[in-house]
């Protein structure tokens, strides 16, 4: 469903992708496609344990192979100290990170901190002698303890992960030696007085296990370091500005010297901004004197990338028995990995922000563990912590007899709600969402009865707030004589964005959406754009689209009035027409005008960069309906209907396509997938086929609501779309798993045996 | 992957001779799809070999037989001939579940049967439905060739009964008998692309509602494939007896050793034994009666 | 004026001379040419041509080589789109004529390259022979069979100028000289053969067509390979790939539309390279010519009257450059009557193209070596002679305009003081010196750059130019200059035409002028949004902020100040990433001059000619990158000593195939064969550019042969009348 | 006079004081202004010259990308927030 | 250390030979051989599908085939799907349903879904599901590629 909106010529079609015949023919070039003359392939030894500290390598063995050009360990990499002999901090995008972190992280020097991180890299004539010679690199490990959940992380006596890590409290240090790297507080409203004040108090701990991005292209790249000091990565990439400055800043050389060309990319969901496999690429390219190129194997992707983290959750609300929410505190220990970075402070700012709730704590902790550093994923940090808070919302509503819509519409945040850091919330939709979901057929039809016994059936409604993210994108236009139009932008495609951002430019100079050709170009080609992520691409390059546009615009109007000697404000140009009212009464189409172009005073270009604010933040609601089988546990999604408020859709096929995959990560999170350690710290289940991801069999299909509260900070409205539908799978199928089965779940997955366990521990017959 | 040797003989005979070369460690390969998995991620599970022997080329090997015996399969036939042979599916219901569920569709264009019991991975699919069929297999080798029963075949995750130079030509399925069913369900937790939390394999004959003969196998809870043997307590009991099924179950549970590992607990996985043995019989008894 | 070759004029970076930023690239060999794109699925092309200079087409048969095994693909013109049928058409792939030998018929893809070349042998076609004429005076005879049926002769242009009164110029002159000369073909001669790689998409409701290619112009290529297949011009995508030299040939799309349509035929991507024998025989060189030059001067020494009569080949199809041989014949003199005609003449050769200064170098040999004669019959200096008669700013041109802003006299001035033409020649009677001085008047064309800010202060610049010699360097350099860094800190980058505003070709000398006002509007831009960016920092009006040397400074608080690396480091959280673009269209190219001074050997038993020693001067406005300066008018003079001794298009009696089409028998000039050229830098700027920029590429070559020529005549007493100059000519004239 | 919200584990440094009434044009005066008042919290805040990294700022309940060079209206609401992050959103 | 081996088989219809290690799976040999990128590699452990191509009619995962295997077979691949210049209905349907995002899963899911197509022209949606179970998707849900595949089988019927 779709708004319509005559407005818009061009926003709210669905034309065909640009990109996307070359995706259908087996032509787009994705990184692994890409390759060099005379280039190596390189591949990286990992450590076997989770904490080890490293005694001795020895590549001399390795060093003999036929085939193999050079083996480096983490002594090649600059130092990362400055000139006082201090850690230099480096700001990645919005965070700023110590650099020896990042560059451990890369390659360890002296302990290994999780399994799968990397200890010496190997570029030989083709990858499978690379991994021989791997083979033959001998090192000797002093193995620690480890520690891989928060919670037994925060303990007292747990190993320390990083001798020198302090915590960290709203830019103080404190002292002592810990795996917390950062606790975080909001306080809003006196919640104890507010808990008084409740009539009824739910709280419930949670448990959530680390979770990966799973985007089928692994990682991989090609790294030249030139004659003439440059070097140039090929990769895929969310962020080629981002891995950019992340891989200069550990090779210590100018961030221009590096350029990198992002190739199609097959998937990131936030899993793609890490410069993992650059800086080892490059120093064995420096070695060589030749590329080398290194891809991922599945099993690296699983250990050594930066999954989301696995979470411990304590949230409590209260509210009247009228429904009123009176009172939230929450607690979120969120796996870092064994490197600062966890989404904790997006979990503190999500978890419950759907609700006006004057009295609220959250505590949120940053807890260092021996697992592979995490990253982000799809609203990073919200889905654990929601999960947790929708589900206690629903409980409420049972308990307190209300229809659990009808309870979160009671309670729904607005315009001006006071959100739990205390700022207000601008134009949002959540209500419009509640509403839409509470009239939707789905949510009216009465739950179909299952067709065989043993099994049973339920259904359960959660919502999920994302804030979405701005930050700085960069559009050149050049016009063509035929009248279409060339756009060039830093912002990789990952799904049809490509095609939005040249709708949104389409739009503004009247010409179809084909008319416009849009190119993603290297580091060297375009301004600075941060990565598409954080929802932000359609929006902030969308909006750069735009001002380019009408920087394209205003020129042709210029130059119309230039050919027509009148002066410039009597030309106005509308749907793709030029036109002036003055005395001479001209027009001319945007092609005619293209045409005369190099006639009349040569090219036009038109240009646009934003660092917006203005961002719209978004809200997304599921209806799900399971059938359990109560003899194994095994949840069958049946039917799902995902709501979301988009601002505006610009095309809608690819708003329901980023509606309907959030959705269904959000369903593989919530019933199969999971890091599953085993007791040496160790991932078991390493593979996509023990690491269950859904398939087209594990799901119906998955119905889409757009609604579209306009972004009154957008100049089309338009609200990031790519994030929130993760959010609320989980807690909606729980709360359909306690509808059927009148349990509460409190961990994830609700894989059939914890379901069956949750079952047996409340001793229900079923 | 290290260097590997590929040979691709056309007869057994040259198979065998380069299977027992005492210069190399060769292996057996039909459809690949375990063991070229296992070269790359683990070869020393598999004994490090240097050669692979692509048994694909051999013509007895892809034979399908089905006549008033049986069934024999060469052992490299892949799984979709099978499930797709109306023929066979009609006559062993439970090799059409589960030849049909290994891997996806992908997997079943190349896996043999035969692989995936030399294979003789706990978990492997078709291992208790040839067990609960009383499947015999044929194997060749340097010192002649021999017929031995499929549930005497695997040996530990891994490791089967053949010995150095010998591979396994054929699998041997007696004709069902009349009033007889069966059935293999597996337990995943995705709907498939999975390896089974339990599978359980069974065969049954009945002469009105009383079991005639009863046949369960267990895969993935032990080192090998399990033959519950307790289960033919049923035998002479009325299968419309509510009890008969519980009986059946219980021993498969009792039967079963399971290990807790990421695929499940020994306690859930015990209790899947029961369900899934209940449920297996259930299919196979209506299968008996032709519904 | 300046003279010298390392002035900087205050300058920080402009005239000094940095390592150009693709050099690591290609002398390591990484650098990647057109013939060295490969992708995945490529088949390889091949273009079957007329055997014949003139013959109609009766039939082509295919039918061998459909099924062979191997091949792909075929196709002829009548896979062209048949709408719109046009001349340019007809030269991708004849139709019912073939007009020179060479010309295509038609173009297989096949798996690779042999196939396809033994697939040509197999396609059958029939042709009735018609005569066919090789020169433009053979074109002239009224008699002569007509190459296009359909017009009344084989003139395809005439120009004609007229300044003055010529015949009273003439009556009032003491002295005057007619002499005709011929010219031969001659062929640029780049070392990198043409290239096309084409994958032609076609998708549900698109078509989008990829092309790779070495190209002086990739929006030339995309926009006559759109008209040639009927596409709109953006539906086509040209990449530009390093270029192999082009002197002005590298601008048609020769293989592109061949290549296109078989990969539309077979949903693949196809490659065309060309043979060295295919670049001779098919592509564009520049014409051989027949001109006439009489000029009149007073016993004084004031030039009164000059008269041209230029025919130019054309080749095979109109297109011809004789009216920038007419525009350039007297450029350099201020003549009160002058009279040119030019004439553009159809004959049966490969239709002509650029060759650096077009058309120039043939009509200045005519007039520079008359003028040398007058000069010797007035018993005058022949550099003071030319003083007396030098053009200047104001002065009005035969084909009308005023001259603008014009070096002549500073270039005769530099050559007149200059130790080479001071210093005493050998005793020997077989070395002489001659002198001649050559006009281009340079192009613009449109052009659009695109600038953005990296975080460590350097500057990406993004070009639709392609660079031949060096002219990414020369851009970034400019702007460099505007913001105050260094030319390494600006990291240039020649891009497809998906990703840049319109940008006309490498040609015309024009890259260094019309880039060079396009970057500086962009960079000019750029330090505007820096400036506005520091004062919003500052809280201050950013017109109390200036830039120079690369810092940002407060004019009125000495304590505000920031470099431009830091200022980057802050740009995203201080409002963005800044942008700019240039785009432009520019008039104001000035006019080019070169002057020669070159010591000539002549073995007089043998004819044999060999340059001694070899002095070009040239104004170029503003010098740049004074390196590639230089390189320009070395590069442009030795091939001016080529065409000059020995390079021709040689055709047998009675045969219309050339005779010479391999490197071995074409004879351009080996390193053995010349002397160091020394380079003397005039800079005259030029007002209409920022810096002072006059287009450099040219000018060079047109000077070489009339100063080859009148060293020969001091030697020999022979004035010549033919290029190129060979010894056995000289000796037959020797003889006489 | 904008409001100026402070942030909980910063309370020790304002005397329990929640919010501050400063006057300021932009995020920059604001924090000087209450570093009067309170000496050492623009060193808990601003590390040469920019917000810390960690640390964001929101105006009008909007995260601003400009830091300390964020307009401040005389009616404004000024936020500290820990800086979202987890990897690059 | 052995040699090389020499494979000659057919290609999309073409003959190709290459040489290859007996190590080098299906998919290297076409990747890094023959130069045909177009099938991916997610896994190379035949669990995502990415890398589906035809080996003598059957889909299989190249990269649990060795190149060696496909000596004197025929191969097709997704640069085989489209006739010359016409894209095959399944591609158009993938196109027009919006059935990608990234894209990298969609050879295999479009090599996968014309051999069902192939085999049966009117699928139901859960026809569909099963067949594609061995092909993961990350980005899509399945549900736009259902539907695509549903829309093709159609228009493919209508034709």
């Amino acid at each position: 469903m779709t708004t319509k909106n005559n407005k818009f010529k061009v926003i709210g079609t669905r034309p065909i992708r640009h990109d996307g015949t070359d995706k259908v023919t087996g032509r787009a070039q994705y990184g692994a496609d890409f390759s060099m003359p005379r280039m190596l392939s390189g591949k990286i030894l990992r450590s076997p344990h989770a904490h080890a500290k490293i005694i001795s390598i020895d590549t001399s063995s390795a060093e003999k192979i036929h085939g193999v050009e050079a083996i480096i360990t983490g002594k090649d990499l600059p130092e990362t100290a400055n000139s006082d002999g201090e850690d230099r901090k480096v700001t990645l995008g919005e965070l700023s990170t110590d650099l020896k972190y990042l560059r451990e992280g890369i390659m360890a020097t002296e302990k290994a901190v999780f399994k799968g991180q990397p200890i010496a890299a190997v570029a030989a004539t083709n990858v499978h002698i690379a991994e021989e010679a791997c083979k033959a690199i001998k090192i000797s490990y002093e193995v620690l303890d480890a520690v891989i959940t928060a919670p037994e992380a925060m303990k007292a006596n747990a190993p320390i992960i990083q001798e020198d890590l302090r915590t960290t409290e709203l830019g103080e240090k404190l002292n002592s030696q810990t795996n917390i790297a950062e606790h975080l507080q909001d306080k809003l409203g006196d919640v104890d007085k507010g808990f008084d004040e409740s009539d009824i108090v739910i709280e419930r701990e949670f448990n959530t296990s680390t979770v990966h991005q799973g985007y089928i292209e692994p990682h991989n790249c090609v790294a030249h370091w030139r004659d003439d000091g440059r070097i140039h990565i090929w990769n895929t990439t969310q962020g080629p500005f981002n891995v950019r400055d992340a891989t200069a800043e550990v090779l210590n050389v100018s961030l221009s010297a590096v350029k990198l060309t992002p190739l199609e990319i097959g998937g990131g969901f936030g899993g793609k901004f890490e410069p993992y496999l650059e800086p080892v690429a490059a120093i064995l390219s420096k070695k060589t004197g030749r590329p080398v190129k290194i891809v991922m194997t599945r099993s690296e992707e699983l250990e050594a990338t930066g999954p989301t983290p696995g979470s411990n959750i304590r949230v409590k609300i209260g509210a009247t028995k009228e429904g009123k929410l009176v009172a939230a505190e929450a607690v979120l220990k969120y796996e870092a990995g064994a490197f600062p970075g966890s989404p904790v402070a997006a979990a503190a700012a999500c978890v419950f922000a759907p609700y006006n709730i004057p009295n609220q704590s959250v505590d949120g902790y940053d807890v260092l563990v021996n697992k592979t550093k995490t990253a982000a994923y799809r609203a990073p940090g919200a889905t654990n912590a929601e999960f947790a808070s929708e589900t206690i919302i629903d409980e409420l509503a049972h308990k307190l007899n209300i229809d659990p819509i009808e309870f979160r519409l009671m309670n729904a945040s607005n315009e001006g709600t006071r959100a739990t850091d205390g700022t207000k919330f601008h134009n949002i939709g959540l209500t419009e969402v509640l509403e839409a979901m509470k009239n939707d057929p789905h949510y009216k039809s009465d739950l179909s009865k299952p067709k065989t016994q043993n099994k049973i059936r339920g259904r359960g409604v959660a919502v999920g707030f994302w804030m979405n993210a701005g930050l700085q994108s960069s559009v050149n236009l050049a016009l063509n004589q035929d009248g279409t139009v060339n756009l060039t932008e830093g912002s990789p495609d990952i799904g049809g964005s490509r095609t939005s951002i040249s709708m949104q430019a389409a739009e503004v100079l009247g010409i179809k959406a084909e008319d416009v050709h849009p190119s993603v170009v290297d580091t060297d080609s375009i301004g600075y754009t941060f990565g598409t992520g954080g929802s932000r691409t359609t929006f902030a390059t969308g909006w750069a689209a735009y001002e380019a546009a009408k920087d394209l615009k205003n020129k042709m109007i210029e130059r119309a009035a230039l050919i027509w000697d009148v002066d410039s404000n009597l030309v106005s140009m509308n749907d793709g027409v030029l036109n002036t009212n003055g005395s001479k009464n001209k027009s001319m189409t945007f092609k005619e005008l293209a045409i005369e172009m190099n006639g009349s005073g040569g090219p036009i270009m038109g240009q646009g960069t934003v660092d917006p604010k203005g961002v719209g933040k978004s809200f997304a609601g599921l209806i799900v309906d399971i059938e359990l089988d109560t003899e194994t546990g095994k949840t069958q999604i049946l039917k799902v209907t995902c709501v979301q408020d988009c601002g505006k859709a610009i095309h809608p096929s690819y708003v329901e396509g980023q509606m309907q995959g959030g959705t269904v990560q959000g369903i593989g999170w919530a019933l199969n997938e999971e890091y599953y350690m085993d007791r040496n710290a160790k991932m078991s289940n390493n593979s996509l086929l023990d690491y269950r991801m859904p398939t087209s069999l594990d799901l119906p299909m998955i119905n889409t609501v757009i609604v579209e509260v306009p972004n009154e900070g957008h100049p089309f409205g338009v609200r990031g779309v790519g994030e929130v539908n993760i959010v609320a799978p989980p807690a909606a199928i729980a709360n359909a798993i306690s509808d059927a089965a009148k349990i509460r779940m409190e961990v994830l997955p609700m894989n059939p045996q914890a379901v069956l366990k949750t079952i047996n521990e409340n001793n229900r017959k079923l | 992957m290290k260097w590997i040797d590929y040979a691709s003989p056309n007869s057994i005979k040259e198979a065998v001779a380069l299977l027992s070369n005492k210069n190399t460690v060769a292996r057996a390969m039909a459809g690949g799809t375990d063991l070229i998995v296992q070269l790359r991620a683990a070869p020393e599970r598999i004994g490090n070999p240097d050669v692979v022997v692509d048994i694909k080329n051999i013509p007895e090997l892809n034979e399908i037989n089905l006549d008033s015996k049986g069934l024999t399969l060469g052992s490299a036939v892949p799984m979709y001939k099978i499930y797709n042979n109306e023929s066979i599916t009609a006559s062993y219901p439970a090799l059409q579940d589960s030849t049909s569920l290994v891997g996806g569709i992908q997997i079943q264009g190349r896996a043999s049967v035969g692989g995936n019991l030399c294979n003789s991975a706990p978990s492997g699919d078709t291992i208790p439905t040839l067990i609960a069929l009383n499947a015999t297999c044929k194997v060749d080798g340097p010192n002649g060739s021999r017929d031995l029963k499929v549930e005497d075949f695997c040996t530990g995750p891994g490791k089967s009964v053949l010995e150095n130079g010998e591979i396994l030509i054929s699998i041997h399925i007696p004709a069902p008998s009349k009033g007889s069913g069966s059935s293999y369900l597996r337990f995943i937790p995705r709907n498939e692309m999975d390896i089974a939390v339990v599978g359980v394999g069974t065969s049954i004959s009945l002469d009105g509602d009383i079991v005639k003969s009863v046949k369960v196998a267990l895969a993935s809870v032990g080192p090998t494939p399990i033959l519950v043997s307790d289960a033919e307590k049923i035998i002479g009991k009325s299968i419309e007896d509510e009890d008969t099924l519980k009986i059946a179950g219980e021993a498969a549970k009792n039967a079963a050793t399971p290990i807790t590992d990421m695929r499940g607990t020994i306690e859930f996985r015990k209790h899947l034994c029961d369900v899934l043995t209940r449920r297996t019989l259930k299919i196979a008894t209506e299968r008996a009666r032709g519904n | 004026m300046t003279k010298g070759s390392n002035s900087t004029n205050g300058y920080k970076v402009i005239g000094t001379r940095p390592i150009r930023h693709d050099g690591y690239d290609k002398v390591t060999g990484k650098a990647l040419y057109g013939a060295d794109f490969s992708i995945s699925g490529l088949l390889f092309g091949k273009i079957l041509r007329s055997p014949h200079a003139h013959a109609k087409i009766l039939s082509i048969d295919t039918s061998a080589v459909e099924n062979m095994d191997g091949v792909k693909a075929i196709v002829t013109s009548q896979d062209l789109p048949q709408t719109n049928w046009t001349k340019e058409k007809d030269a991708i792939m004849a139709k019912t004529k073939v007009l020179y030998k060479g010309h295509p018929i038609a173009g297989v893809a096949a798996i690779n390259h042999h196939i396809a070349e033994e697939a040509l042998k197999l396609i059958n076609v029939e042709y009735e022979i018609l005569p066919a004429i090789l020169t433009a005076p053979e074109g002239l005879d009224p008699s002569s069979p007509l190459i296009d049926e359909t017009k009344k002769n084989n003139i395809s242009n005439h120009v004609k100028h007229e300044l003055g009164n010529i015949k009273k110029g003439f009556e009032k002159s003491d002295v005057i000289v007619e002499r005709t000369f011929d010219t031969a073909t001659v062929h640029q001669g780049y070392i990198e053969p043409h290239n096309a790689t084409v994958d032609w998409n076609s998708s549900v409701q698109d078509e989008k067509v990829n092309i790779w290619v070495s190209t002086q112009s990739s929006f030339d290529i995309r926009g006559r390979t759109a008209e040639i297949l009927h596409l709109d011009p953006s539906k086509i995508k040209t990449t530009p790939m390093e270029i192999g030299g082009g002197f002005g040939a590298k601008f048609d799309p020769y293989a592109c539309p061949v290549a296109a349509l078989l990969s539309k035929k077979t949903g693949k991507p196809v490659k065309i390279v060309h043979t060295r024998k295919e670049e001779f025989e098919s592509t564009g060189p520049t014409p051989g010519s027949n001109i006439k030059i009489k000029i009149g001067a007073t016993k004084e020494g004031k030039i009164l009257a000059a008269e041209a009569t230029l025919a130019y080949e054309d080749g095979a199809f109109p297109g011809g450059v004789v009216s920038a041989g007419a525009l350039c014949a007297f450029a350099t003199y201020d003549i009160e009557n002058v009279l040119i005609n030019g004439y553009d003449v159809l004959v049966n050769k490969p239709s002509t193209s650029a060759y650096r200064a077009p058309g120039a170098t043939n009509s200045n040999v005519g007039t520079e070596t008359v003028i040398d004669e007058i000069a010797e019959k007035l018993e005058m200096d022949p550099i003071e002679f030319r003083l007396i008669n030098a053009s200047k700013e104001g002065v009005r041109r035969a084909d009308g305009p005023k001259h603008p802003s014009i070096g002549v006299i500073e270039v005769l001035n530099a050559m007149k003081k200059h130790p080479h033409y001071n210093e005493p020649l050998p005793e020997a009677t077989d070395i002489n010196r001659g002198v001649a001085i050559g006009f281009w008047m340079n192009g613009a064309g449109p052009s659009s750059i695109n600038l953005s800010v990296h975080p460590d202060g350097r500057i990406n610049l993004i070009e639709g130019s392609t660079d031949i010699g060096g002219s990414r360097a020369s851009i970034a350099m400019m702007v460099a200059e505007v913001l105050g860094i260094k030319a390494e800190d600006v990291t240039p980058s020649v891009v497809d035409t998906d990703k840049i505003g319109y940008t006309s070709g490498t040609g015309g000398s024009s890259v260094t002028y019309k880039a060079g006002v396009a970057g500086h509007i962009a960079a000019t831009n750029l330090k505007k949004s820096l400036i506005e960016r520091a004062a919003s920092i500052w809280g201050v009006s950013p017109k109390t902020v200036s830039m120079e040397n690369g810092i940002l400074f407060s004019t009125k608080d000495k304590s505000l100040s920031i470099s431009l690396k830091n200022l980057a480091k802050d740009l995203n959280d201080t409002g963005g990433p800044i942008i700019s673009n240039g785009a432009t269209n520019p008039s104001g190219a000035a006019p080019s001059i070169s002057g020669h001074i070159i010591d000539v050997k002549v073995d007089k038993e043998t004819g044999k000619i060999d340059i001694v020693k070899c002095t070009i001067f040239q104004d170029v406005g503003k010098a740049i990158h004074p390196d590639y300066v230089e390189g320009q008018m070395q590069g442009g003079t030795v091939q001016g000593i080529g065409w000059a001794l020995n390079e021709e298009y040689f055709y047998n009696n009675d045969s219309y195939e050339m005779a010479n089409p391999t490197f071995l028998d074409y004879r351009m000039p080996l390193a053995l064969d010349l002397p160091m050229i020394n380079t003397e830098i005039i800079e005259v700027p030029n007002p209409a550019h920022p810096f002072g920029v006059r287009g450099v590429g040219e000018a060079s070559i047109t000077s070489p042969p009339a100063a080859i020529a009148n060293a020969i005549y001091r030697i020999t007493g022979i004035r010549v009348n033919q290029l190129p100059i060979k010894p056995s000519l000289l000796m037959e004239s020797i003889k006489k | 006079m904008a409001t100026v919200f402070i942030p909980s584990l910063m309370i020790d440094m304002t005397s329990g004081k929640q919010r501050i009434e400063v006057p300021g044009s932009n995020v920059r005066d604001i924090i000087n202004s209450i570093d009067k008042l309170y000496p050492g919290v623009k060193g808990r805040l601003v590390e040469n010259h920019k917000i810390k990294p960690n640390i964001s700022v929101a105006v009008d309940g909007e995260i601003s990308p400009l830091g300390i060079l964020e307009k401040v209206a005389p009616n404004s609401e000024v936020h500290f927030i820990p800086a979202v992050g987890g990897g690059a959103n | 250390m052995s040699k090389k081996i020499h494979v000659k088989t057919t290609i999309n219809s073409e003959e190709v030979e290459f040489l290859c290690e007996p190590r080098q799976s299906l998919l290297e040999c076409l990747r890094d051989i023959v130069g045909l990128t177009g099938s991916k590699e997610g896994c190379n452990d035949g669990n995502c599908g990415a890398c589906t191509v035809n080996l003598d009619g059957r889909i299989v995962d190249s990269c649990l085939v060795f190149g060696v295997e496909v000596d004197g077979k025929e191969v097709n691949t997704i640069e085989g799907v489209a006739y010359k210049d016409e894209l095959h209905p399944i591609q158009k349907a993938f196109l027009e349903n919006a059935a990608l995002q990234c894209g990298i899963c969609t050879p295999g899911f479009i090599v996968a879904s014309k051999a069902l197509l192939e085999r049966n022209p009117n699928p139901t949606e859960k026809d569909v599901r099963f067949w594609l179970a061995g092909n993961l998707c990350r980005c899509t849900g399945y549900d736009k590629i259902v539907r695509a595949v549903l829309d093709a089988a159609e228009k493919m019927r209508v034709n």
